[in-house]
């Protein structure tokens, strides 16, 4: 343990003294201490998740904080690692990046502290048994991520968002707060340990509680409707804040809510089925928005809240299969959460880096604006397809494992004969299906239209090739993603532990069952990548002696006169908007003469966000019109000063004399 | 056993292409191409060079292969009556549409590959279509593993017995919805047209215009296959599981042939809907699938209630 | 006799509202020190002789002589003979006063009921001297006003304290007093910088601070 | 011991009054600080071990509540003191002036230290009005046409108020006419034989009375003007010390009721001017437009945090006294450093600050800190009392109020923090020449939030024991 907390004090202080090195070493000084942070927490990690168990240590605090457990149980330790890895990706992926930066010292060296100070402390709220503790080391995680969203705090626009974030990170911390207060103040005792028996007391308090602990963990998750600042914080942050953002720290969020299932002995149906709503509500609005955007950081970020929303589900089956006793159908549930929530992270931080290579090029996020980028950075793009394919769930690549699995356990759900658990599942399970061809809609318009086709704008001619620091983590993230694609069976093993710890009985015959499904999708899509390769080499003879030639596109005689002619993002998802307008409306701006020879006309659409303008702004209009009734008070006229002082006087007399 | 029906079915596709316009041309008046004439294209494209977009890339040229392979690897989960599947697992039937889903995303951006508003037109309506079908099929496939308490192809097909009336019912319903899906995947009357080329209603044919030779063969080829796969269900659905294996394969066989006669049928009698209309017809599916799943449930749970 | 020496106390404030000359508020001021003087020395109840002084010098000095004095000179210098401007009329204001006169000698009397040891005229006046004097201060523009305004109530407040048996260390009343004197002063040198900076001791002119 | 620092500052401020000589100065405020360190610090060793002489023996007490006041009050005097040499520098002000400033400054801290130190009610009294006067003409001391506005409405509403709170005081020596005496040790002895009656009615007026002083809604409303038109280091005191020291008066007397068992009264009293103040605050952080006057509401909900702990019993005795700290602290040192704004940029006005961060980046650091301090964000300590104040809440079934005070404390977070990043975020244009500031300009706003992150994190041993000696000393 000692040697875990040590790497989080390394990673610390790598940021601090990347404060004190010269401009063009920062990046590479916290590169190193990343890198030794590797060292001092995967060890642990590996040792945690391979043989179970779990290591603690017990902090002595003063009042009020008392006594704090630190302990790292397999849970913990999958968020430690792609905590670690997720710092040692971002830390060589800003070396390069940061470059765009150059010359603005204080502020690289604000954000290399601060990258330090939020891996730290996810580090360490991941070990955290202690309620304040928590709840501070929480904070202390949104302010450091606050002041890395707003790194470029000269554009207004990103001060916008900065602020935003951290209003919403207040609301979620306040529920977090009302609830740890009243749990503790319940048990009499901040260790989470002692939360176990009022949470299981199965009375109207314990649910509630539940309810604001997925509140004040969602928002940070990203849930519906409390996704809202994740779209706009994403864009504002630096690309390697956003990927470590939308890949590691919302996911602090589901840490947090699985920390709270698994102090519950077996959670209630009621919630699990309300898990199940939200996140397939989340899924399909995150994804349903992506498909709108236009800008490129944007539509991750509605993506990373699609993947939420997955993971949710899977966390919901689990509770379900909890719930009902099922242990097979929990087990692929938890399974199918935890592998996603790697997953997630794997292609999320390709392709956000993609996304940020792409603007450290071109110097746009428009989609609109981009095209035919394969010709000018064709190892990006190549390694980008690999990860729109897995984003999509795609067989062969990582994301189609985690989603399998999920789907699987609601196979195994159809096996019990409830029926609101069938409805549940058959919906959800045609849910799913529904997210991931949206997402194939999604992902094949950022790619088709980004990366394929002709430029749709003119770019600057010089567009060097890509540097090693970003070559380096785009291969092992793809490593890594075909590793996991290809052989599930084999990575599978390493999150038995995990699962184990959320069902509690023995699951090890049902483990092996799952791996031997594994092991049979794995045969398959090895076979099919095999005879991709045969059609491949068979077109590649037949063409051998043939004239291949090279002509601009037929298009049924129609010549194309300019790349701006090409279909574009926008038209290419507008007749599916136009299906579920409803779910995402349309702000459509045209102004066109209505003469005979029209000039010049102005057309402008743009999307927003559902639950932003139907609940959000609505709220927080009313609140200020409240307030706004009071602005008399301060008149500045001293008399009526003195008078509110006797009313109120008064009113106390008046009271005495009563009671 | 079972290769040997692959095998058959892996030659045939093209074949009830052929049968297609065969009958086509008989409801025409007219005498019509040879059954056979699709391989001869194919054959024919085999044999051809190509001519390629400048400004496509290494997507384009790959995507074809990607797309056939999926039908085969699609063909082997697909199970046949009494015989089983090939390859069997509990949750195929995910792979099985995850296969498509894959072809299909390799054709959506070969088609924005050529850079031309033409085919992302084309690529763009097959998306939304999908989007529909999708989920539908998923309902039909999860409320079959529902009813029969199965989570594999081939055990789903082997418990389906003409047991009671609900099953009937509830098989009926799919087999329209599926039947549909047949026409929209296969870009059939009254969804798309699959004789012209140069219409702006155009979906799949679109997406495919800048491809020729073996690419082009290959491409034909694997929306033949896709419309086999599908129908082979249809066929799975319809064989009574109480025959020995030689007549139920018969039956197999014939149904997969009458339902290319159908189609074909439908084809030269319906005129193509308009593009917009499209959606609700495929929505009508999803509505079928639906109220099969209420019928399932009814016969699940009603029974003690 | 001293019930007398406080009924003509209670009246001043009823002379108060009915006026509207500065000066004579002044003059009532002074006054009402004189008559406080009168009630101290009148009723000597066994306190330490060293208190009494202390109250005769507070009262016959500083109350009627000094502070009086120092304010008129405060007003000459600052010429104001102008009339002061209550936000009420002089009849409505006057109508208050008497209903505060009720008001506080109904108060007077309920309470000598339910505690026996305070002489309910006394507090009945100076619960009137004090409520009153509130009233004037909210409802006068001029600041000068507001200043005598707060004098008349420090007059009740003693009076307050002198119908109450037990009386109050030397250490406090010396605070007291001290405190009472700094704030005068205090008062006057605000008041003459306001006379500066704003021409005129108008309270409206302080309304730049607000939100 | 109380005499050297009731005393001695005295013979200080006139020295450097009448010495006229900026050493002189200088020596004076610093050696009374030091001097108030210094006794402090003695007093925690043994704080039942002090000097009086014979006559004042009664009047004044050390007790542990008035240590931890006095003791918080000396940092934030001490770190004041040296502020006020940097605060000479930037304007450069005659010799006059700086000893007018001194003696005064002295004044103040003599009559708030008398408020903490009396164990006589009427006393106390006397102090608090004294505190008033004091910190007049201080308020007054740029002799802007502003300041002269905001002294006036201070020193004549507080004033009104207090002589409230001296009716509030007779009417409670007519309620305890048995036991005649209005020293607080017989006051909590006999509260049992006070009228119950007279006693609510004697702290209506005197919760009037300190309660104005305090600063606490609906009796603030001087109070922005007043810290707002103040300069720096004095704003810095009439918050982060004037206010604790109203308070402690309000804190003694409602103990009586503690000890008469009739807390009920007080403590819905205070809940509901609590929550008053936290609106009153939420309604105006939003639309201001003069960054202290930002500074000066927050002291007004800061309060009204203390009055709603206070009523929450021996739980809320400890939220208080974390509290009060974590303000004083917080809050000095944002008043401290908005005198460096000022000086910066020689403007109040919120749309005419923009990049500090890029101008000086040291105060906007400090700037953000202190607010992060201030709005509650761990691992400062107003988080902590935020969350026992929530817990207590809970505890004495009351649960249903985190929800207005959630919303309160929301708002009033977002407002302060969306001001503060406006000014610190950004480029400037328009000034890009740095200004220098001297070491005192940062320093003591430094030790005042390293103070804080300790007792954030890790409150020390001593002041624990001196905390739970002071929540077990009311019965």
């Amino acid at each position: 343990m000692e040697f875990f907390l040590f790497g989080i004090f390394i990673i610390f202080t790598g940021g601090i003294i990347s404060i004190f090195t010269k401009e063009k070493f920062k990046g590479i000084v916290f590169l190193i201490f990343a890198i030794a942070l590797q060292f001092f927490i995967l060890p642990t990690v590996f040792k945690i998740l391979i043989y179970g168990g779990q290591i603690e240590s017990l902090l002595m605090f003063p009042e009020p904080i008392g006594f704090a457990y630190l302990r790292l149980d397999p849970l913990s330790a999958v968020f430690a690692l792609i905590i670690s890895a997720g710092a040692l990706l971002f830390a060589i992926y800003s070396i390069e990046y940061m470059k765009m930066y150059s010359g603005k010292k204080s502020e690289l060296s604000s954000y290399y502290f601060f990258s330090g100070l939020l891996i730290s402390s996810m580090m360490f709220l991941i070990l955290a048994q202690n309620a304040i503790l928590f709840l501070i080391i929480w904070e202390v995680m949104s302010v450091s991520s606050f002041f890395l969203v707003s790194f470029e705090n000269n554009k207004p626009e990103v001060q916008k968002a900065g602020i935003y974030y951290l209003a919403a990170m207040q609301i979620g911390a306040a529920f977090l707060i009302t609830a740890f207060a009243f749990t503790s103040a319940s048990s009499g005792s901040l260790d989470f340990n002692s939360f176990r028996n009022v949470l299981n007391s199965s009375n109207g308090f314990s649910t509630l509680m539940f309810v604001f602990f997925f509140l004040g963990f969602g928002t940070k998750a990203g849930f519906v409707p409390l996704h809202t600042w994740l779209p706009r914080a994403h864009p504002a942050a630096p690309t390697g804040v956003s990927a470590l953002m939308s890949g590691v720290m919302i996911k602090t969020g589901l840490y947090g809510i699985l920390r709270i299932i698994l102090m519950l002995d077996s959670p209630g149906a009621g919630l699990s089925y309300g898990i199940v709503i939200i996140s397939l509500l989340t899924a399909v609005y995150g994804i349903a928005n992506a498909i709108a955007q236009q800008d490129l950081k944007k539509l991750l970020a509605y993506s990373s809240i699609e993947n939420i929303g997955i993971i949710g589900l899977g966390i919901g089956i689990g509770m379900l299969g909890l719930s009902y006793n099922k242990p097979e159908i929990a087990i692929l549930g938890f399974l199918g959460a935890i592998l996603h929530i790697i997953n997630h992270f794997i292609f999320k931080f390709l392709l956000f880096f993609g996304a940020g290579i792409v603007y450290s090029k071109i110097h746009t996020r428009n989609i609109e604006k981009l095209g035919g980028l394969v010709k000018i950075l064709p190892y990006t793009s190549y390694i980008l397809l690999i990860g729109f394919l897995a984003i999509s769930g795609m067989p062969l690549l990582n994301g189609f494992v985690g989603e399998f699995a999920i789907y699987l356990g609601m196979i195994e759900g159809f096996s019990v004969s409830n029926l609101m658990l069938n409805i549940t599942f058959i919906v959800s399970f045609a849910g799913l299906a529904f997210i991931g061809v949206m997402a194939v809609l999604c992902f094949t318009k950022v790619y088709g239209i980004c990366f394929l086709g002709l430029p749709r704008s003119e770019y600057k001619t010089d567009i060097s090739e890509e540097s090693i620091w970003y070559k380096l983590p785009l291969m092992m993230l793809t490593i890594l993603i075909l590793v996991i694609g290809l052989l599930p069976a084999l990575v599978l093993p390493i999150f038995y532990n995990v699962v184990q710890e959320f069902i509690r009985v023995d699951v090890a015959n049902e483990f092996t069952n799952i791996l031997h499904i594994y092991r049979m999708i794995s045969f398959t899509t090895l076979g099919f990548l095999g005879v991709v390769a045969f059609f491949y080499l068979l077109r590649y003879f037949l063409l051998r002696n043939r004239t291949v030639t090279q002509f601009k596109t037929w298009d049924c005689g129609y010549q194309v006169q300019s790349s701006r002619f090409q279909y574009t993002g926008s038209s290419y998802v507008q007749p599916f908007l136009q299906l579920i307008a409803e779910l995402v409306p349309q702000k459509i701006k045209l102004d066109k003469e209505r003469v005979l020879f029209p000039k010049e006309g102005f057309f402008r659409s743009d999307n927003q966000d559902f639950s932003e303008r139907y609940i959000i702004r609505p709220m927080i209009i009313y609140i200020n019109r409240f307030f706004s009734m009071f602005a008399w008070i301060q008149s500045g006229r001293m008399q009526q000063y003195i008078l509110y002082g006797l009313i109120f006087l008064v009113l106390i007399l008046i009271w005495i004399f009563w009671v | 056993m079972k290769f040997l029906i692959i095998l058959i079915l892996i030659v045939s596709p093209l074949f009830f292409t052929g049968l297609i316009n065969k009958v086509k041309a008989i409801w025409a008046g007219r005498k019509g191409a040879s059954v056979f004439q699709p391989y001869y294209d194919v054959f024919k494209l085999l044999r051809k060079g190509e001519v390629i977009s400048r400004t496509t890339s290494f997507v384009f040229k790959v995507s074809p292969a990607v797309n056939i392979s999926a039908m085969f690897f699609a063909l082997m989960l697909i199970p046949f009556p009494l015989v089983g599947s090939l390859i069997s697992f509990p949750g195929d039937f995910v792979l099985f549409a995850y296969l498509i889903g894959i072809s299909r995303f390799f054709m959506l951006i070969a088609a924005l590959d050529t850079g031309s508003s033409f085919e992302g037109m084309g690529a763009s309506r097959e998306i939304t279509f999908s989007t529909i079908v999708e989920p539908a099929f998923f309902l039909i496939i999860g409320s079959l593993a529902l009813l029969t308490n199965q989570n594999s192809f081939s055990t789903i097909f082997e418990m389906l017995a003409f047991s009671s009336v609900y099953t009937i019912l509830v098989k009926i319903l799919f087999v329209v919805s599926l039947f549909i899906m047949i026409l929209v995947e296969g870009c059939r009357v009254p969804v798309d047209d699959p004789d012209t080329h140069l219409e702006l209603t155009m979906i799949h044919e679109v997406m495919v215009l800048d491809y020729s030779g073996p690419d082009l063969a290959f491409i034909l080829y694997s929306s033949a296959l896709k419309m086999v796969l599908i129908s082979s269900i249809i066929a799975n659905l319809l064989t009574p599981s109480s025959l020995d294996v030689g007549p139920a394969l018969l039956i197999f066989v014939a149904i997969l042939l009458a339902i290319s006669v159908l189609i074909a049928t439908i084809e030269s009698l319906i005129a193509r809907s308009r593009i917009s209309h499209v959606p609700q017809f495929i929505f009508l599916m999803t509505a079928l699938s639906l109220i099969a799943f209420g019928v399932i449930t009814f016969f699940l749970h009603g029974n003690y209630k | 006799m001293n019930n007398i020496l406080i009924i003509l106390l209670g009246t001043t404030m009823l002379y108060v509202f009915a006026v509207s000359r500065i000066e004579a508020y002044v003059k009532t001021l002074a006054f009402q020190g004189v008559l406080l003087f009168l009630l101290v020395i009148i009723d000597i109840r066994q306190m330490s002789w060293l208190n009494i002084a202390f109250l005769a010098v507070e009262t016959l000095l500083i109350k009627t002589i000094i502070i009086p004095f120092f304010l008129l000179r405060v007003i000459r210098k600052n010429e104001i003979i102008r009339e002061v401007e209550p936000y009420i009329t002089q009849f409505y204001s006057l109508l208050i006063s008497v209903v505060i006169f009720i008001f506080g000698f109904v108060a007077a009397f309920w309470a000598s009921e339910s505690n026996t040891d305070i002489k309910p005229l006394y507090f009945g006046t100076s619960l009137v001297l004090i409520i009153a004097s509130l009233f004037l201060i909210i409802s006068r523009k001029k600041i000068i006003t507001h200043i005598l305004g707060y004098l008349m109530l420090e007059n009740g407040i003693f009076l307050l304290s002198l119908s109450v048996a037990n009386e109050m260390p030397m250490l406090v009343n010396v605070g007291v007093l001290l405190d009472f004197f700094v704030g005068v002063y205090l008062f006057a040198i605000f008041f003459n910088k306001i006379h500066e900076m704003y021409d005129g001791g108008h309270i409206d002119v302080l309304t730049e601070l607000k939100d | 011991m109380i005499t050297l620092v009731l005393i001695l500052p005295v013979f200080l401020g006139l020295l450097s009054f009448f010495a006229k000589n900026r050493i002189v100065n200088r020596i004076a405020l610093l050696g009374t600080a030091l001097v108030n360190i210094g006794v402090a610090a003695s007093c925690w060793f043994d704080y039942h071990w002090y000097w009086m002489p014979e006559g004042l023996q009664e009047y004044f007490r050390i007790d542990s509540i008035g240590l931890y006041f006095f003791s918080v009050m000396a940092i934030v005097f001490i770190s004041v003191a040296f502020y006020s040499l940097s605060y000479f520098r930037q304007h450069d002000f005659s010799v006059k002036q700086e000893s007018l400033y001194v003696l005064e400054i002295l004044l103040f801290e003599i009559a708030m230290t008398g408020v903490i130190f009396s164990t006589h009610l009427a006393l106390l009294w006397v102090f608090v009005e004294a505190t008033t006067l004091s910190s007049a003409l201080l308020i007054y001391f740029e002799k802007k046409k502003s300041s002269l506005e905001a002294a006036w409405k201070y020193v004549f509403i507080c004033s009104i108020g207090i002589a409230l709170a001296f009716v509030g005081i007779i009417l409670l020596s007519i309620g305890s006419s048995s036991i005649d005496s209005l020293f607080f040790g017989d006051l909590y002895k006999y509260a049992s034989e006070i009228n119950p009656f007279w006693l609510k009615l004697s702290f209506a007026f005197i919760f009037v009375g300190l309660g104005t002083k305090v600063g606490i809604a609906p009796f603030h409303a001087w109070l922005p003007d007043a810290h707002s038109e103040a300069p720096s280091p004095v704003s810095a005191l009439l918050s982060g010390t004037l206010l604790n020291t109203a308070f402690l008066g309000i804190f003694r007397v409602q103990e009586i009721f503690v000890y008469a068992h009739q807390e009920s009264f007080t403590n819905f009293l205070f809940q509901v001017t609590g929550f008053l103040s936290l609106m009153v605050c939420s309604v105006f952080i939003l639309k201001l437009k003069n960054y202290k006057r930002m500074l000066a509401y927050s002291s007004i909900e800061n309060m009204g945090l203390l009055f709603i702990a206070l009523s929450l019993g021996k739980t809320g005795i400890f939220i208080v006294l974390l509290q009060a700290l974590a303000h004083s602290f917080s809050k000095a040192s944002l008043f401290l450093t908005s005198g460096n704004i000022l000086y910066l940029y020689r403007s109040k006005k919120i749309d005419e600050v923009n990049g500090l961060l890029k101008k000086d980046p040291r105060t906007g650091w400090l700037w953000i800190v202190s607010m992060l301090a201030i709005i509650g964000m761990p691992p400062f300590p107003v988080f902590l009392s935020k969350f026992l104040l929530i817990n207590a809440l809970w505890t004495h079934g009351l649960e249903w109020l985190a929800i207005p005070f959630f919303l309160f404390i929301i708002i009033i977070a977002y407002g302060m923090s969306k001001t503060v990043f406006k000014m610190t975020f950004g480029d400037n244009e328009e000034h890009n020449s740095r200004t220098k500031l001297n070491l005192y300009a940062y320093l003591p706003q430094i030790v005042l939030l390293i103070i804080l992150l300790i007792i954030g994190i890790y409150i020390p041993q001593q002041v624990l024991e001196l905390i739970n000696d002071i929540v077990n000393s009311i019965n």
